[in-house]
């Protein structure tokens, strides 16, 4: 009952951010793309289904590539590994941060010394060229990609849970549950996760958004599977096979503009979220 | 008259972080040192003094919130310095609190029916079906409505004086006879303390309560309390009959407290009063002798070598003071 | 400032350092299969060659004697040597690369903080008007998008469709200059659009940043107080509201360093501009793996580097700061 | 405020020393005659020529170092620093006359103390350096000033072209240089026509005349090598007249028609022998089956193949591994049956001969063979555009005849130095789309799918392989002197490959090089592509009159 008072005025106050509305309707229109990509693609996104180079004409909406493969069918397919990385890349780095973050901010003493101090150093590391060594030795593919920002990515969700359970943990609340016996287990349970989700969630979203973006560039760098492409992957592609000399523009800008897209639609969504849970944390 | 609480000389240290590089030594601060007293059943026994005298310290210390440096508390002859914690827990049942902020000691995302069950839950007291009977029933005790849209409210709906009484309801529910109350109106509006106060003393004589109340009013203390405490950088410096220590207060600094509060009627006078000298000093090792000698009108030079003891002047008052007798 | 501070700092930095290291020291060693193979990444090796490179890296002895002499051959700067430009060391080569890496990144990281400065202290002045809700959309924007992506849009319109710039290097090869200032001029024409996308793909965060910390400032009573005495709007934006705003951005400046050098393996690659961006890329392909583990070292040495400047810039702009 | 200025300063400062990091002093321009040549890849290992073939760099090392011969896709030598070779079958002797005009660019001439010096080093460090003759030299020995001989331990035809693959360095120069493999040889001096002058890692090579050039000095004062890493950008800049000439064209052949179509450009894309084929592991079941590999030859898309991955700068493939362009050695008769059918055709076909072994297809629409084996399996390569292409499309028409594929890709390092050959290879694959740039001379397929040890590295066993016959004949065939006996046993052996089907050749690739015509002509003699093409074409470049 008042869970559902809570959505509808969630529901009420996101409403009034257009950006972050128009960016959920970006994501949703991509999941349904990826998710029906057969029933959207008009040609095979991988077999030549007319001649190399062709501009965008009505058979091919978004013309073709060098192997006449139709860019629009690739580009409803690429969908399906942009947001599989995304999602799962995603996921991985907020199971692992979340709960370094929660254990190291609630039992705090040596391990959270421990913990701190190894998040310290993964967020000073140069993300970027870690990832790209990592990668370089494990071999190009999805999974390595995901792998790699995995192993980087936690760091900062990890400090900001931590932060969280700790203001939560030294709040009057967790000590008069306490003072009625309650056991941590009970503590983490229904005080503090209720009131920390909210920053995961938000971060979630926003981790969603690098993930795509770390994906599209250790793609184009040729890390990427070559064989299952996603945006960043097309992109590697067009370059590689001269599109800039060609003029091929219409190779060369839709992945691109998807990405931006859907990194930006989460990006919205992030901002609004962060913007919504932190006016409610603030308020206490 | 029955001691339900005994507490002996009970200690608590912080210690104060400072890493350097080479030295190491550690310091402390004495929140609470060495402190005795007894509770009798069915009283209700005020500790005063100004905020960082440690009152609030030694309230949690009471309830085991915090783990005392060194010292014992009895509960009913058992110490409960040295339960384990799931005698603890059981513990819990029959001691609870009420705490001073009724805006940040209720869990915002929780609704009125959980929070006033969650103690229910946390002990798996009373079967679920009949969970709801006790709540409401616990509500009304604590005269606040037990309609289903009233329990479905959060926090955020309440005044601050619903708050406090569903902070009441929480301490109440498990059935406990021990309560420490920390500052429980200072942060309500005038008109709303009245209320509370009366509702906490109607219930003590309803239900058979023994409270702690801890404040820094000394007027509060007078109307609420049986006995008085007054605490002073982590000691207490005078102990009596609430009547005795406000009109005839024998230490300084409880004078000196007297003094911050105006009379009833105003041609009534309490007890001696002095003026005040300084501030309630920042602290990491206490003065040396009488702790309160530098902002002691009546110091003399003994007053800053030894350090006074706590000592029985009359029935039942003492007092911490070389000068008061 | 205290040494205890100046302690603290040099420690952490220390620490990331050698975690970097053991980072590096571990990757090839934690590869399945044999450790050599991680060495050489399976050229073809003759039992000779082969056997050099066990007794180069110690391959044979036990991991700390092992660890002790990569991390003695660290410090000496001695990064091992290239596969691709057998036989240099990793170090010269790196070397040669950095300060036209430092070049764009600097200069990109200037005129981001003076975008994001004014834009930041635009919107922030109009809060909540449509004007402040357009131009943070369009730096969301702007900062979703893949910075490689920009690079090559940039680089299809204005050097490939329009000519204005050249594609690619860092200057004319081989040419011969009449003097230094058309040599200086080359040197900027090659650089401005790899210095324009960096530039345009992130300034977005400064002006977030500076557009928040601007808005709470100007609720601050002295700027109220500013005001009512009748000071001009200039004045008051930016002598006194701004440069109080700078600070965070500042401080961000340094920290930002990580992401800026990162983004310049994709400015550099597609720009074929022969920074160490591109040389990580080109390791990459070319599979040199004591390249990339000698970039990867420098870049960690450049962010803490980093990070230090900025503290005692921090110092030097905030009076309050003692540290 | 003084404060701020002083940061101001100090930014200043900084980035004014950045600029003077980075900058060396400059050279003032004079009106010489320049030939810039742009080439993707840095010379990264210095002008050392030893190292030299290890790398692409090989590619401008020789204008300053020359070798003996050089050898032309046809299967010719041209004689070059040596003018002319004989054998002495009693001795098992083979004698090189060296040029008398050649000499170094210092004006010494090159001896056959020089020659000797160098075969000795590269002998010496043969396990980095890679040397190709060292294993059948027993000794070599100076005749006279300009003689040398190599006395050989077994009868080889083709040494002299396996010595053609040494760039010869001059004695008094190296005699102390110590550890060859170290050396980055800071100030090369060569008998080529050019001279070192500048090097700037990563951005250019710059060489300059050499007036002493024992060939006659070129037209070109000064030889620019700009170092390129986008083919795009390459291209343009050879349009814009910023660049003379490019060259290798590998990997942009759809840029290739754009670049034809202009006036001042000439685009020179020839047949080498160069090779696309599909390499099969023979311990994988059933894959020893004849018919088996019959039917996915005949499915294989080898006209798409050529038309759209190399974007029709290809030819279909003789059956025998040799190109026709190798006139000398190849045997025109072992051409693809499937040549002049449809593609249709051919599926139905290769379905047939499925069908009949009684292979059938499952629910999935993947044969299982008569012991239960379920057609699937992976197709390596290299990640790159044209092989990753090429590998989807074989697995779309395999498909069709009830072949499983799964492309996976890997670097060259991971997939020739760890799981195809490699002395630890993991032999984890099935198929392997592969391509190879064969020298002319028929000796090398002998070591390769008759390698002497039979179980050394990098070669066709690793294929898991083995056919007495064909291979007796190979190994046969390195021994015979008789030119005409040796040509008789290379086409016998290309029809026993081609009948045997030993791997599936997919398509011959074109390579080329573009120049421009505006403001020289080639007066190049040879009209052949070589492996030395950016030698020989200098060399001919005269000055547009």
């Amino acid at each position: 009952m008042p869970k559902k008072k809570a959505i509808i005025e969630f529901c009420r106050v996101y409403k009034q951010r257009k950006t972050a509305v128009f960016g959920f309707v970006v994501v949703v229109v991509f999941f349904l793309a990826a998710v029906f990509a057969p029933f959207i693609a008009p040609h095979s996104p991988r077999e030549g289904s007319g001649i190399p180079f062709d501009p965008p004409s009505k058979e091919h909406w978004l013309g073709t590539n060098d192997v006449g493969v139709d860019i629009f069918s690739e580009l409803v397919y690429s969908a399906r590994v942009s947001l599989t990385v995304g999602f799962v890349a995603a996921s991985a780095v907020v199971i692992i941060g979340s709960l370094i973050g929660l254990i190291s901010g609630f039992f705090g003493g040596f391990l959270d010394e421990f913990l701190m101090r190894i998040t310290e150093i993964v967020l000073v590391l140069p993300r970027l060229p870690l990832m790209i060594v990592m990668a370089a030795y494990l071999g190009p593919g999805m999974w390595t990609i995901i792998f790699v920002y995995s192993v980087v990515g936690w760091a900062t969700l990890a400090r900001q849970v931590r932060s969280q359970v700790l203001s939560v943990k030294e709040s009057d609340f967790v000590e008069a549950s306490r003072a009625i016996g309650a056991s941590n287990s009970h503590i983490i349970i229904s005080h503090i996760m209720p009131n920390v989700w909210g920053v995961i969630i938000a971060n979630a979203i926003m981790e969603v958004m690098f993930a795509i973006l770390v994906e599209a560039g250790l793609s184009f760098l040729g890390l990427g599977d070559p064989v299952h492409k996603s945006w960043g992957v097309m992109l590697y592609f067009a370059q590689i096979q001269g599109a800039f000399l060609l003029g091929t523009w219409w190779w060369i800008f839709p992945p691109g503009v998807c990405i931006a897209l859907l990194s930006s639609s989460f990006n919205f969504i992030g901002t609004a979220l962060n913007d919504l849970f932190g006016l409610k944390l603030g308020k206490r | 008259m029955e001691t339900i609480y005994k507490v002996e000389e009970l200690k608590k240290l912080f210690p104060v972080k400072r890493r350097g590089i080479f030295e190491r030594t550690r310091r402390y601060i004495h929140a609470v040192d060495e402190v005795s007293f007894n509770i009798n059943k069915g009283e209700t026994f005020g500790i005063v003094g100004e905020s960082g005298c440690g009152k609030t310290t030694l309230a949690r210390m009471l309830l085991r919130l915090e783990e005392p440096t060194s010292g014992k508390i009895f509960f009913k002859g058992q110490d409960i310095t040295s339960v384990d914690r799931q005698e603890l827990k059981n513990l819990r049942k029959k001691m609870q609190m009420i705490f001073q902020d009724p805006y940040s000691s209720l869990d915002p995302r929780k609704t009125i029916y959980n929070l006033v069950a969650e103690p229910l839950k946390v002990h798996k007291v009373v079967q679920d079906g009949t969970r709801e009977e006790k709540v409401k029933e616990t509500l009304a005790l604590v005269d606040l409505p037990t309609t289903e849209e009233f329990l479905g409210k959060v926090p955020d709906e309440l005044s601050g004086g619903q708050r406090q009484r569903i902070g009441i309801a929480r301490a109440l529910i498990l059935g406990a006879e021990f309560i420490v109350a920390d500052e429980p109106v200072s942060m309500l509006d005038a008109s709303v303390k009245a209320g509370i106060t009366s509702l906490m003393i109607d219930l003590k004589q309803r239900i058979g309560l023994t409270y702690v109340f801890i404040t820094h009013e000394i007027g509060l203390a007078y109307y609420t309390c049986d006995r008085i405490a007054v605490m002073y950088l982590g000691k207490i410096v005078e102990l009596g009959n609430a009547e005795e220590v406000i009109r005839k207060p024998l230490h300084p600094y409880t004078q000196l407290l007297m003094e911050a509060i105006p009379p009833l009627q105003p041609d009534e006078q309490w007890g001696k009063t002095i003026t005040e000298r300084g501030e309630l000093p920042l602290f990491d090792e206490p003065p040396k002798g009488c702790r309160f000698h530098p902002r002691c009108p009546a110091a003399k030079d003994p007053c800053s070598m030894d350090e006074p003891e706590l000592k029985e002047i009359t029935q039942g008052h003492h007092v911490a003071c070389l000068e008061s007798w | 400032m205290s040494s205890r501070w100046l302690f603290r700092r040099l420690t952490s930095g220390v620490m990331v350092l050698f975690a970097a290291m053991i980072i590096n020291f571990a990757i090839p060693r934690a590869m399945p299969g044999d450790p050599v193979d991680s060495f050489t990444s399976g050229v073809k090796l003759t039992a000779e060659a082969r056997q050099a490179i066990v007794e180069r890296f110690g391959l044979d002895k036990p991991l700390w004697v092992q660890f002790a002499r990569y991390f003695v051959n660290t410090l000496k700067g001695d990064f091992g040597v290239s596969f691709y430009y057998f036989p240099k060391p990793v170090l010269n080569i790196m070397m040669q690369a950095l300060p036209w890496t430092l070049l764009i990144v600097v200069s990109a990281m200037i005129f981001q903080v003076i975008i994001g400065y004014f834009l930041g202290v635009a919107a922030a002045w109009r809060v909540g008007t449509r004007f402040d809700s357009i131009i943070q959309t369009v730096s969301i924007t702007v900062f979703s998008s893949p910075i490689f992506w920009v690079a090559m849009v940039f680089l299809y319109v204005f050097g490939f469709q329009l000519e204005w710039f050249p594609l690619g290097g860092n200057y004319t090869a081989g040419e011969s200059y009449p003097n230094t200032f058309a040599f200086l001029l080359d040197v900027m024409k090659h650089a401005a659009l790899p210095i324009a996308t960096l530039a345009f793909s992130r300034f977005a965060v400064y002006q977030v940043l500076m557009r928040n910390t601007m808005v709470g400032v100007l609720r601050e009573q002295y700027i109220v107080t500013a005001e009512a005495k009748g000071m001009g709007q200039f004045r008051v934006k930016h002598r006194h509201a701004a440069r109080n705003a700078m600070l965070p951005m500042i401080t961000f400046a340094g920290v930002s360093l990580t992401i800026q050098i990162g983004g310049s393996v994709f400015i550099e690659t597609v720009f074929s501009y022969p920074g160490i961006g591109k040389l990580i890329f080109d390791s990459v392909i070319s599979r040199d793996y004591p390249m990339l583990q000698g970039c990867f070292f420098l870049f960690s040495l450049l962010v803490i580097i980093g990070t230090i400047v900025v503290d005692f810039l921090y110092l030097f702009l905030d009076p309050r700061i003692k540290y | 405020m003084r404060k701020k200025r002083a940061l101001v300063a100090l930014g200043a400062i900084i980035f004014i020393l950045t600029f003077v990091m980075a900058f060396s002093p400059l050279s003032v321009a004079e009106a010489k005659t320049k030939y810039v040549v742009a080439w993707y890849a840095d010379p990264g290992a210095g002008m050392n020529p030893f190292l030299a073939r290890a790398h692409s760099d090989y590619i401008f090392i020789p204008w300053m170092y020359e070798p003996m011969n050089i050898e032309t896709w046809d299967g010719k030598l041209i004689p070059w620093l040596a003018k002319s070779w004989e054998y002495k079958a009693a001795t098992m002797e083979w004698i090189f006359h060296i040029d008398e005009r050649a000499r170094w660019s210092d004006g010494k001439p090159v001896t056959a103390e020089d020659v000797k010096f160098t075969f000795d080093v590269a002998h010496k460090y043969d396990a980095v350096v890679g040397n190709p003759t060292k294993k059948y030299v027993d000794a070599i020995t100076v005749v006279d000033e300009r003689s040398v001989a190599f006395k050989l331990n077994e009868t080889l035809a083709a040494f002299p072209s396996t010595v053609g693959q040494v760039l010869i360095v001059p004695k008094h120069r190296w005699s102390n240089v110590g550890d060859v493999t170290k050396y980055t040889n800071p100030e090369p001096l060569g008998s080529g026509p050019f001279k070192f002058k500048e090097f700037k890692q990563r951005t250019y090579l710059a060489l300059e005349k050499n007036e002493l050039y024992w060939q006659g000095p070129s037209d070109i004062d000064e030889l620019v090598v700009r170092v390129f890493s986008n083919m795009q950008a390459e291209i343009q800049a050879l349009q814009k007249g910023e660049v003379d000439f490019i060259p290798d064209l590998a990997g942009v052949e759809n840029l290739l028609r754009r670049l034809s179509a202009d006036k001042n450009v000439n685009v020179q894309m020839e047949m080498t022998n160069n090779t696309f084929y599909v390499a099969l592991n023979y311990r994988r079941e059933p894959l020893k089956n004849k018919q088996l590999r019959q039917a996915l030859d005949y499915a294989a898309p080898k006209e798409r193949i050529v038309t759209i991955a190399l974007a029709g700068y290809g030819d279909l493939p003789l059956m025998g591994y040799f190109a026709p362009v190798v006139k000398k050695w190849v045997n025109p008769t072992v051409t693809w049956e499937g040549r002049k059918m449809e593609e249709e055709v051919r599926i139905n076909k290769a379905n047939e001969i499925l069908d009949n072994l009684g292979w059938k297809k499952g629910s999935d629409g993947i044969r299982v063979t008569s012991d239960g084996t379920k057609l699937e399996y992976r197709i390596k390569c290299m990640s790159d555009p044209a092989f990753i292409r090429t590998a989807e499309m074989v697995k779309d028409n395999w498909a069709k005849i009830g072949v499983k594929l799964t492309v996976q890709v890997h670097d060259r390092r991971t997939l020739y130095g760890g799981i195809v050959f490699g002395g630890k290879s993991t032999k984890d694959w099935d198929f392997l789309l592969h391509r190879s740039v064969l020298r002319p001379d028929p000796d090398h397929i002998a070591r390769e799918y008759a390698p002497e040890p039979p179980q050394s590295w990098y070669n066709a066993t690793a294929f898991g392989w083995e056919n007495d016959e064909m291979q007796t004949i190979l190994k046969k065939s390195r021994r015979e002197m008789d030119e005409t006996k040796r040509i008789m046993m290379i086409k016998k052996f290309q029809e026993m490959f081609a009948d045997e089907l030993v791997v599936i050749p997919l398509a011959h690739k074109h390579m080329g090089y573009a120049y421009r015509t505006d403001r020289f002509v080639n007066t190049n003699e040879f009209d052949v592509y070589t492996s030395l093409i950016p030698l020989v074409n200098v060399v001919g470049m005269k000055l547009k009159k």
